[in-house]
């Protein structure tokens, strides 16, 4: 029976073992898995949280993201009163109501998305960016909802959506609906298209299951952050299934993603907002402002 | 469980009022199934199981009737369905994915495309068929086959019978997750009609990756689930023998699908399940496909296709705003 | 600089090196290179050119393939007449006019593709069939003009293109003009699919490089018959190539491109009609006769 | 072979007669090259050129210059050619093929897509590149990024370059002959305007896969071929070494691929060849792509696509029939 088990949520750590958020950790967050050097809230922020000696990319919150990557002053959150109901009256150890609440409370979110319109280098965009501290950042109607209307904006705007990925997968506690937010944003990406609206993905440790089988890996551009882990089936539960296989060391990390040919560039936190920026430009629909 | 042969005026009374309940649900005609004459007890056993929602032992039930080692694969309807059936193999570039048969055959007279999971009946074909589960090989096969139905306008049915996709090593590496995202796209793009029907288990991504119809079935003892139980049960639970506790939290049975908007129609099995009968089950599937068909090949294909977003687009249950 | 090569044509023989015909054959064409049986013409002529032995498929003319395939008396060529001319004056040890003079007499074609309009169990379709004798089924001009006139034929009375392939690649002696009969043919097919009209393509040993990189790898459904050689270079050239490397036991033949996801099917020769006969039913635009 | 400065008022004529005949073969308007001025004496090499067919010795010159080691690469005249680059990667499938380079950029102040191939400078970067034979990856990449192409209305370029596919196990198992096919599929039916440039070796089935261009244009020194000298002399002579003789049998040359309307245009190389001169050569390269793109974008996209086809239909040259 081992082999049935199709894991939603799995890696819920960043790489090394550290935690997927500084609100949620295991270890101290500001201790570098790569490097073990420790360092203060404002050394890392002045760093985008990127350690100053090995490199190793900390998990970034979705407001922080956002205020590394657009022009400042010009995010305008939409949406941001969308809240998940609890159509199954789920509850494991504890309610599925009790857990939004608490995650609430916790990332001062609504869910583990962000939404919105700005500018980056000067270019007008939509931005959907997820946060990995609100319940492992996995896709529930909420997610599924605002980057669904990420999208028809985007395409009524005529503007290509910029989108930061970071999720354990399908939120399990909305049971088969957050399945289905798989094929809604697969639609959604697909207005996109219609309108020939470009869809850039970010994606950061760790993109998996549900969201990279979905939205995540239908972009015209897919950049990842080095050392992200990008699996659809993480490397515990690959282990579990067939025990004797030896796992590759760098297994679903972005630079064997990109070596076996699933993205297109592997971009430093530093350069991402000029790399997107270049991008805007690119496929821009009318010249430079 | 069972509908009585001759239900009173009241009671039938109160099926239009459940039907009509229903079918607001969805603003979807629910499925005929075979023959006019069998309709309201057919009827009559979806709208029992909706009256009272189906207990934990009920649910755990559709889960253990949805892997019966017995119950019908795909193949098996493709066999009573179909006047011929040519299969099609091979994704062209690494290798023919027996856990997914893909092929072309004649249904009611006229030719259709088909994809669906296949797991296998003995040890030796369970293991060449991979369980059912899919590599990323089978799902650009299921693509290919889904451009060649777009290309000559052949109908696609696909039946979702997978415990999901294969968690391995090499199915990782060669892009497990974008190509069930492609597929996706895939059935989003083409302009054919589209009927998809869950047969057994409806296995998380593996399943949804070709599950984007215009038309979605359930057999009435088919699970349809983000996860297994018993993976849930081990994530949530930390306990992988809470397996029927986890079952009856997600609800994956027909009844909650069809509830919850997730599909459109329940595809009666005959009692105590498609196992006990291939060629009843058969009949009710074809029958239910045929009349999903009708529905939306009335449609223009550019409506359809809108339809289709936009019947996928509605999924999902937010809170209520508060004023 | 033996990396560079990029050969053309290459398997001039059949399995277990036999001659590409009955006419220019290296040993005796009627031995079996299965098992070594020897038959007579009519022995053979009775079982397809299958040996009653073992199974091994023997090369079959393109007339004779006609015969086998489509139904009797609907069979009338088309483009007989249509001969190449020699625009490079081409000459290796003998002229290009004198080779194209020879393989005519010797068998009795123009070049090596017949085409024409058929029925095959009682269902129309347009035929193009080549004959591996001609010059090793080499395509040059009069290859590609007359498949893409077969394209336009069954994209104008909407029937579906039954194409029957051998081929050792391009015609040499047409230099780049044999190249260009590579987009010429993916163009008449794309013509077919913008006319929604099916392209049926059998690959007959050997089916190999240009005609391999060009229509016969776009056919709707692909059949193959057992054992043919289906490779873009032949296992001669990539045995120069990397030396050291082993070729699989099956080096591009049908049963591993059915394995390696390739070909639709591998249908042996006594089935061939019936299987097509299903085909042209399944992509019928009418209803049956 | 280097034109007169001032031709005289006779010459002028006479070049006139030639263009005309020129226009004539191809019914195409011949690339202007940089700049007006210029036009008389770059027009004057090419007809030079074709009034007296290259010698054995010329052609092979071509042979040596299109493979000369320090010859411009893809990568050289993107970094000359383009405001900014970025390389999309990976088939999203196995790997990412480095011996075909695929991007998009900003040409002339517009974005465009770019595929090529790339054989890579030194010791180490030739063997990363595979000297620039792709494998069944790389034509997938290329056709991802075609599509990219068409669903964003980007000019397509194709810089062609390459000794030919590359014939290894791996290769041919992954479905070689198949992707070329479909690498060329996809290039007649992307609604966008493409132009191919020869710049080097146009070696057969790898070359052909990605030059299926409204315009294809080759570079003075480049060659166009369905085999190279040495494979055909092998095959044809029994014997490699008579490469040169084969090669002035089958006349790979850009004079030769002109006149037999293989090519649009050709695209003069500063004297002694482009790798004297990589700017110069990029300088005309660019103009030479961007006037053979203005002439095909004022075209419908239906009607160009549609002129795309007739253009490979013509190719080729039957006898006469006997009257
Ligand atoms: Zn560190
Ligand atoms: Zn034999």
């Amino acid at each position: 029976m081992s082999r049935r088990i199709d894991v939603s949520v799995e890696d819920r750590g960043s790489p090394g073992d550290s935690g997927g958020g500084r609100v949620v950790g295991r270890g101290h967050p500001n201790t570098c898995p790569g490097c073990s050097s420790h360092f203060r809230d404002d050394e890392l922020e002045a760093t985008l949280r990127v350690c100053p000696q090995c490199g190793h990319h900390f998990p970034v919150r979705a407001r922080d993201r956002i205020r590394q990557l657009v022009d400042g002053g010009t995010f305008s959150e939409l949406d941001a009163d969308v809240r998940s109901a609890d159509p199954l009256n789920f509850f494991d150890l504890r309610s599925y109501r009790d857990r939004l609440a608490e995650a609430e409370v916790e990332t001062g979110l609504g869910d583990a998305i962000i939404t919105g319109s700005a500018k980056i280098e000067r270019r007008p965009c939509e931005v959907a960016v997820m946060d990995f501290a609100f319940m492992g950042g996995s896709m529930g109607s909420v997610v599924g909802e605002k980057f669904a209307r990420a999208c028809e904006r985007a395409a009524e705007r005529q503007l290509p959506l910029v989108c930061v990925t970071a999720s354990g997968g399908a939120r399990m506690q909305e049971g088969i609906l957050s399945l289905m937010q798989m094929p809604k944003t697969v639609c959604a990406v697909d207005v996109l298209r219609d309108s020939s609206c470009a869809l850039f993905v970010v994606l950061t440790h760790p993109t998996t299951a549900g969201v990279l089988a979905s939205f995540a890996s239908l972009g015209d551009v897919t950049i990842s952050e080095p050392g992200a882990l990008l699996a659809f089936t993480g490397p515990r539960v690959v282990q579990q299934t067939v025990p004797g296989e030896k796992l590759p060391d760098d297994f679903g990390r972005a630079e064997s993603n990109l070596r076996l040919g699933h993205v297109d560039a592997i971009v430093e936190r530093g350069d991402l907002r000029t790399f997107i920026g270049r991008l805007l430009a690119l496929f821009a629909k009318t010249e430079a402002p | 469980m069972m509908p009585d042969a001759d239900p009173s005026r009241a009671e039938k009374s109160e099926l239009l009022r459940l039907r009509d309940r229903l079918a607001r649900l969805r603003e979807l005609p629910l499925v005929r199934g075979v023959g006019v004459q069998d309709e309201l007890s057919r009827l009559q056993r979806q709208i029992e199981r909706i009256k009272a929602a189906p207990s934990a032992e009920e649910v755990w039930r559709s889960v253990e009737l949805a892997r019966h080692l017995e119950r019908p694969y795909t193949l098996d309807y493709v066999e009573r369905l179909f006047d011929d059936f040519v299969e099609l193999r091979g994704d062209r570039h690494l290798s023919d994915d027996r856990a997914l048969v893909c092929g072309i055959g004649r249904f009611r007279r006229r030719t259709v495309a088909l994809v669906g999971h296949q797991k296998g009946r003995d040890v030796h074909e369970r293991a060449r068929r991979n369980f059912g589960m899919a590599f990323p090989e089978g799902y650009r096969k299921a693509i290919r086959t889904m451009e060649l139905a777009h290309r000559h306008g052949f109908p696609l049915f696909s039946l979702v019978d997978t415990p999901g996709a294969y968690p391995g090593v090499a199915a990782e590496q060669h892009g497990q997750g974008g190509w069930i995202a492609r597929s996706q796209m895939t059935m989003v793009r083409i302009d054919v009609a589209t009927v998809a029907c869950v047969i057994g288990e409806g296995g998380s991504g593996g399943a949804v990756a070709i599950a984007l119809a215009d038309r979605v079935l359930m057999q009435e003892n088919a699970v349809y689930s983000v996860i297994s139980p018993e993976g849930c049960a081990a994530i949530l639970w930390r306990d992988k023998t809470q397996a029927k506790k986890a079952a009856a939290a997600f609800k994956p049975d027909a009844v909650h699908c069809l509830e919850l908007g997730i599909v459109d129609a329940v595809v009666p099995e005959p009692p105590g399940g498609a196992q006990t009968d291939y060629d009843a089950a058969a009949e009710v599937l074809g029958a239910s496909i045929e009349d999903a068909l009708a529905e939306i090949e009335g449609v223009d294909a550019g409506q359809r296709r809108s339809q289709r977003r936009a019947k996928f687009r509605t999924m999902g249950v937010l809170a209520a705003p508060e004023s």
